[in-house]
């Protein structure tokens, strides 16, 4: 017996001896409470680039799971600015190559593929995925390793918490919140139920609509929430139909949302429904369909029916060039947010004085004010991280989403 | 909150809820009282049966009768299969029971990635079955589909009642569950008798499946939550007894309901949980006190 | 030592034990027989504690066990075979009597992570007592195969082997004779006579007369659950309801 | 008998040049991070392994357990700011009193109500550490978890938490090996075989499979207090449903009841999942089709495969062996 321990103890000492010689570099900021002497963070062992080397951009996106179709549209969407900027020679003569991995929508997943983007493949910028925990993880390791890392999560997470690499592609959650309660006081709506789905892109806008409504002067008459494996949303519904509020209000994503919009309207409530970006999700029409009428929300952008009806040029633009090689309309709005991440990190890596220096993108990603792009006009000069400060207002009728109009809301409720 | 027409509407919505996991609950009763198993991937069958219905009802446009036969035929097929060529090869290599119940695990993770591939990863919408969105039931509006999912429940009970208890072949699967080595020595085709019952059950699961198409939407992960209800009603109503299953999945039903609107929307599921381990703790045989199946 | 007081068992409607008395004296081997279905291996599984009687006392030692579970039955001193073989299959034929020994071992689970002296020196123990057992039942040039890998005779032997190593006082025989050759039950015979010399008690059920008539000290005959006759091997072979009952089929 | 070393010598030289080699790929972070969490996982399938493989309790709830140590870790060492080493034991004690608490009911139950008792025991927990949000974070998770100090040593990276991880490793299996060749591990073993024979002998069965429970619950948690500490970040997702069915599987694919099966089982399926990382929209189907490979061809796992060839060989040689006799004596 005692050989035994012997043989494990003395191989895991000889384990022991060659890591404090290996030097290995620390892989997370230690907490407050214990701090070491902070190794000096080694910047990635990636080989020295030459002039005419590709410049490598990684991408983490859940590509399988309940995520995939949204995650597969972002990647379209970053390709689609990818090879724009290869076909216009690139940067300074050098191709930009792309890396993606699968997510597979969980944290693991996600700050395993980030930690091998920046071992194994030394990528420049990372763009990261529309799921904020994902993106929350993986902005500590990005943070040490000085690498650019653009998210398109919504919740609020993990913008304004004084992260240097990390910056917002897209509209932060909490401003389609103001821009919906707006809409909300705009049709004289005194009360509201609120419900929001257990996860955390719910919860994070679940805090932002009680706060917005409250300042407001809205009262919240209900504040309940879902799972997201549901199917069946009786008991919910009744309860927020006899909370006895003026309307309702939706924080939710993907088929679950529409499904709870639909057997709202089975179960007799026939007034307006107020949500966020979610109503721009094409699930709504594909399980709520008709029910959906009625839908006012608030988002940066919205994929509409037909490449015509987009709502700036460049919109259009870009969403004819998707129709024209995919034969039809994206799945999911993440096509922009897809978009926009790849469109900023080029713009970066052109301003930035070293292209193979971490910091030097970053300054130069910090600096960019004024990019327009599909999502609007970005601008991270405030060093918040977040890039765009106006959302817009929609309604779905008569099947179709629309531009918001007060007029024709308040005739449907009449 | 408890005025009338919100404890009518709760009902109603438990009553639908409960008769899909009654009607699920059927097939793996009877999956467990013919072959003694457990089947890990019949929330799988569900959602398959939803993809082919909406193939033969919307891509082939095949009208909605024959679409409902045909997946009928196609799903039965797949539970035959599924059992002769899996379960049976697994079973005569000696494999142990966890063996089985793994094999259906990964056969579960087989089909909700297999679909991904072959049709696709997001929600597909099924047409609406009925021209009206809503129909009057009890004094309020209700969903066709719903009502469908009713009929489905009371139709397959009633059949399989008459099927398992009158019929020839319904014998002999009851015969070969309880003891199989005395059925063939009297000539039934153990073999064929239980990839028939998975058939039949995995027909079921798709039957039903189909007509959630239109509710909920078809997804990869449609079957999954609503499987695990299922199996917990089979069980509470007494494994292998068929009526055990319909009154424990409206059991579950109503629980869920009731429990989401008068106690917690978020904590719904884990009191269903905790409720479910009370009673596999307290009464495992379940309300009809149905015999282990050793 | 063993007194069986009134007990009666019913399942369902059937009654498998009527109203049944009798007693086994110390360092007796008590034979138990009836045509089949006479209800013995039920009495057999009350006295072993896998059914409790619906009423009447089984007493032992002058303490009521009926009713207790089995394992606190082997506890009190009272071991068992079975009329088809429960060895542990995949465990070798050492280690199966090595079970047997555990109502008399202490090592907990401390001793066993610890790997303490008190374990170390039961096991050494316990591996000398099972060999001597196993010697005695002619089976230790086995003791390292797997207990499937034995012969038949050798599996029922082993059976016995495991019984013993829980040094029961009362030894309970589950039909041993079934299934044996001629040969197998000549060696069976003298084991059980061994057994009996060594001081066990034998309890013992059995359909094979010629056995049971040479072996028995005392012999009780049940019919339908009922007592029908009662006492030492000639008395039991010259009673007219007993052979009635064998070759008439019964009442 | 013969010692641990002697009779399972193959065993530990097949770990140790696994160990070795990890070494070599050590020195970059990611691989590190890898060799951690194939120690992990190894730990959790050395404890299933007493559960299911030597007591024959199947259990498909287990990543709720491994749930239950990783939170109770995180949240005693972050928000009561207890030392991480007593977090970690502290965390597998917890876990083994909820372990202790649902044996309660599952030692009565056999096959499909012991399995559908563990998947729902598996659902409740991840739907509470999912919902409870003021306390597990819900499912924003717990971010920033410090490092593991063990007597003052920080283990701030992946390799050195490895490291540590797999002495904990090595330790397991020894207990898992001093408990399986005791009278404890025979009462385990003979409850899995014959439990109606089992209670005969004065084994009283409900009591140790209950044990079997603890114990396993013990180990499970401390590997997911492990877990906490050496990824920094936990959210409940990890510990969802299809983490189950994983553990199981590496148990079967690794081969129960041996030495190093657990190791190997979870080397190789945690491999499987990297590599066919770049095949994305394949990975699942790939795992799914991989379980059904193991299920039907590798029945009594990888190890089992070993001992099949290695008989395999001995009864050539000793046929060889009887054909030299003959042919001498002929």
């Amino acid at each position: 017996m005692k050989k035994l321990f012997a043989v494990i103890l003395s191989l895991a000492m000889i384990l022991s001896l060659a890591a404090c010689g290996g030097g290995a570099s620390t892989d997370r900021s230690e907490a407050p409470t214990e701090k070491p002497a902070e190794t000096p963070a080694e910047t990635p062992d990636a080989p020295a680039e030459s002039s005419g080397d590709p410049i490598k951009i990684g991408v983490y996106m859940p590509m399988t799971g309940t995520n995939a179709g949204s995650g597969l549209t972002e990647i379209q969407g970053i390709e689609m600015a990818i090879a724009e900027a290869n076909a216009a020679g690139g940067i300074d003569g050098r191709q930009l190559e792309l890396i993606t991995y699968d997510d597979a929508g969980t944290t693991e997943g996600a700050t395993k593929a980030a930690t091998r983007l920046i071992e194994e493949d030394g990528v420049k910028v990372i763009l990261g995925s529309f799921q904020s925990p994902n993106v929350l993880a993986v902005s500590e390791l990005t943070e040490k390793a000085q690498v650019l890392h653009l998210g398109t999560g919504t919740g609020a997470t993990w913008t304004n918490i004084g992260l240097n690499y990390t910056y917002r592609a897209t509209a932060n959650g909490n401003l389609p919140v103001g821009t919906m309660v707006e809409e909300l006081v705009d049709l004289g709506k005194k009360s509201i139920a609120l419900i929001s789905v257990e996860s955390d892109y719910g919860q994070s806008g679940r805090s932002a609509v009680v706060a917005g409504a409250e300042a407001a002067g809205i009262e919240v008459k209900a504040d309940l929430t879902y799972q997201s494996a549901d199917t069946d949303f009786t008991g919910i519904i009744v309860k927020a139909m006899s909370a006895g509020a003026d309307t309702i209000v939706l924080y939710g994503l993907g088929n679950e949302m529409a499904m709870i919009i639909k057997q709202l309207r089975q179960n007799g409530y026939e007034d307006l429904i107020f949500t966020i970006e979610g109503g721009a999700n094409s699930e709504i029409f594909t399980v709520a369909g008709a029910s959906a009428d009625g839908l006012v929300f608030a988002a940066a952008y919205v994929i509409p029916a037909t490449p015509e009806e987009a709502a700036t040029p460049l919109m259009k633009e870009k969403l004819t060039a998707f129709y024209e090689q995919y034969g039809e309309m994206p799945y999911s709005d993440t096509f922009y947010r897809g978009y926009d991440q790849a469109a900023l990190a080029i713009e970066a890596l052109k301003n930035a004085e070293n292209v193979d220096d971490g910091a030097s993108i970053m300054e130069a990603c910090k600096a960019l004010s004024g990019v327009e792009l599909l999502g609007g006009s970005f601008d991270f000069t405030a060093g918040t991280g977040d890039g765009l400060t106006a959302t817009n207002k929609y309604m779905i009728m008569d099947g179709a989403i629309k531009a918001y109009d007060k007029a024709a809301l308040e005739a449907w409720e009449g | 909150m408890f005025t009338f027409p919100v404890i009518l509407r709760l009902v109603i919505g438990a009553l639908m809820i409960g008769s899909v996991y009654a009607v699920l609950g059927m097939g793996y009763s009877l999956i467990y009282k013919a072959t003694g198993l457990m089947n890990l991937a019949m929330g799988d069958f569900l959602m398959l049966g939803a993809f082919v219905g909406l193939t033969f009802y919307k891509t082939l446009g095949l009208n909605i009768y024959l679409s409902f036969i045909l997946t009928f035929v196609v799903m039965f097929i797949v539970g035959y299969v599924t059992q002769r060529y899996l379960i049976t090869v697994l079973l005569n290599k000696g494999a142990s029971f966890s063996y089985i119940i793994l094999c259906t695990a990964g056969l579960s993770m087989l089909f909700q990635n297999g679909v991904q591939l072959i049709w696709a990863p997001f929600t597909l919408q099924f047409p609406a079955i009925f021209s009206k969105a809503s129909v009057p039931f009890l004094s309020i509006k209700v969903a066709p589909e719903n009502l469908l999912v009713l009929a489905i429940a009371t139709v397959s009970a009633v059949a399989l009642h008459f099927f398992l208890n009158k019929t020839r072949f319904g014998t002999a699967m009851r015969a070969s569950a309880l003891d199989q080595t005395a059925a063939s020595s009297v000539g039934i085709d153990v073999g064929l008798t239980k990839g028939i019952t998975w058939g039949l059950s995995a027909a079921l699961a798709g039957v039903l499946g189909m007509a959630l198409g239109p509710v909920y939407g078809v997804y990869s992960a449609l079957g999954a939550m609503i499987a695990q209800k299922a199996f917990a009603g089979a069980v509470t109503g007494g494994y292998g007894n068929i009526y055990g299953a319909v009154i424990g999945g409206l059991f579950y039903g109503f629980v869920e309901t009731f429990t989401a609107a008068y106690v917690s929307t978020a904590y719904k599921d884990v009191i269903t949980f905790v409720i479910l381990i009370v009673i596999l703790s307290v009464a495992p045989n379940g309300i009809f006190k149905e015999k282990v199946i050793e | 030592m063993l007194k069986i007081d009134h007990i009666t068992i019913k399942f369902g409607g059937l009654v498998a034990n009527n109203d049944v008395c009798t007693e086994i004296q110390k360092g007796q081997i008590f034979g138990l027989i009836g045509p089949n279905g006479a209800g013995k291996t039920t009495l057999f599984n009350i006295v072993s504690g896998f059914y409790a009687p619906t009423d009447g006392k089984v007493i032992f030692n002058g303490e009521e066990i009926q009713g207790l579970p089995s394992n606190v039955i082997n506890g009190k001193g009272i071991a068992r075979t079975y009329q088809n073989i429960n060895l542990f299959k995949k465990m070798t034929v050492l280690e199966n009597v090595m079970v047997g020994c555990h109502g008399q071992t202490k090592a907990n689970l401390a001793d066993a992570i610890f790997s303490t002296k008190k374990k170390r020196l039961e096991e050494e123990e316990s591996i000398e007592k099972c060999h001597e057992i196993l010697k005695f039942m002619e089976i230790d040039h086995l003791s390292h195969l797997k207990a499937s890998s034995l012969p038949y005779g050798a599996q029922r032997r082993l059976e016995i082997a495991r019984a013993m190593a829980s040094n029961p006082q009362l030894l309970l025989l589950d039909e041993p004779a079934a299934g044996m050759n001629l040969s197998e039950k000549d060696e069976l015979t003298q084991t059980i006579l061994k057994i009996r010399d060594k001081g066990y008690t034998v309890f013992l059920v059995e359909h094979n007369m010629k056995l049971v008539m040479r072996v028995c000290d005392n012999i009780c005959v049940l019919n339908h659950g009922i007592k029908i006759a009662e006492g030492t091997p000639a008395e039991i072979q010259a009673n007219p309801e007993v052979i009635a009952a064998y070759l008439g089929g019964g009442k | 008998m013969k010692t641990f070393v002697q009779k399972n010598l193959k065993a530990i030289i097949a770990v140790a040049v696994l160990v070795v080699i990890a070494l070599v790929l050590a020195q970059k972070t990611y691989y590190a991070l890898i060799i951690g969490l194939i120690g992990i996982y190894a730990i959790v399938a050395d404890s299933l392994d007493i559960l299911f493989g030597y007591t024959g309790q199947i259990s498909l709830g287990h990543a709720g357990l491994f749930a239950i140590g990783a939170y109770v870790t995180t949240l005693l060492r972050m928000r009561l700011g207890v030392p991480s080493l007593v977090a970690l034991v502290l965390g597998a004690i917890v876990t083994m009193l909820a372990g202790f608490l649902v044996a309660i009911p599952a030692s009565k139950l056999v096959k499909h109500f012991l399995s559908l008792l563990m998947i729902a025991f598996g659902q409740m927990v991840y739907l509470i550490v999912n919902t409870w949000t003021p306390v597990t974070g819900g499912s924003l998770g717990i971010g920033e978890i410090p490092y593991l100090n063990v007597f003052g040593l920080v283990l701030n990276s992946n390799l050195k938490c490895a490291i540590f991880i797999w002495i904990l490793v090595a330790v397991c299996m020894l207990v898992k090996y001093r408990i399986i060749n005791s009278r404890t591990g025979r009462a385990f073993i003979a409850i899995r075989e014959n439990p109606v024979a089992a209670r005969g002998l004065g084994i009283d069965v409900r009591r140790y499979k209950i044990m079997a429970f603890a114990i396993s619950a013990f180990l499970t948690g401390m590997a997911g207090g492990l877990y906490a500490y050496l990824r920094g970040f936990i959210s409940p997702e990890t510990f969802n449903g299809t983490q189950s069915t994983l553990f199981m599987t590496m148990l079967l694919f690794g081969g129960i009841t041996t030495v190093a099966g657990p190791v190997i089982g979870s080397a190789v399926l945690l491999l499987v999942k990297e590599v066919f990382q770049s095949l994305a929209l394949y990975q699942g189907l790939i795992y799914a089709v991989f379980i059904l490979i193991i299920l039907f061809f590798f029945p009594n796992g990888a190890v089992g495969v070993y001992y099949n060839m290695q008989a395999a060989m001995k009864k050539k040689s000793n046929k060889k062996a009887e054909e030299q006799e003959v042919a001498k004596n002929a």
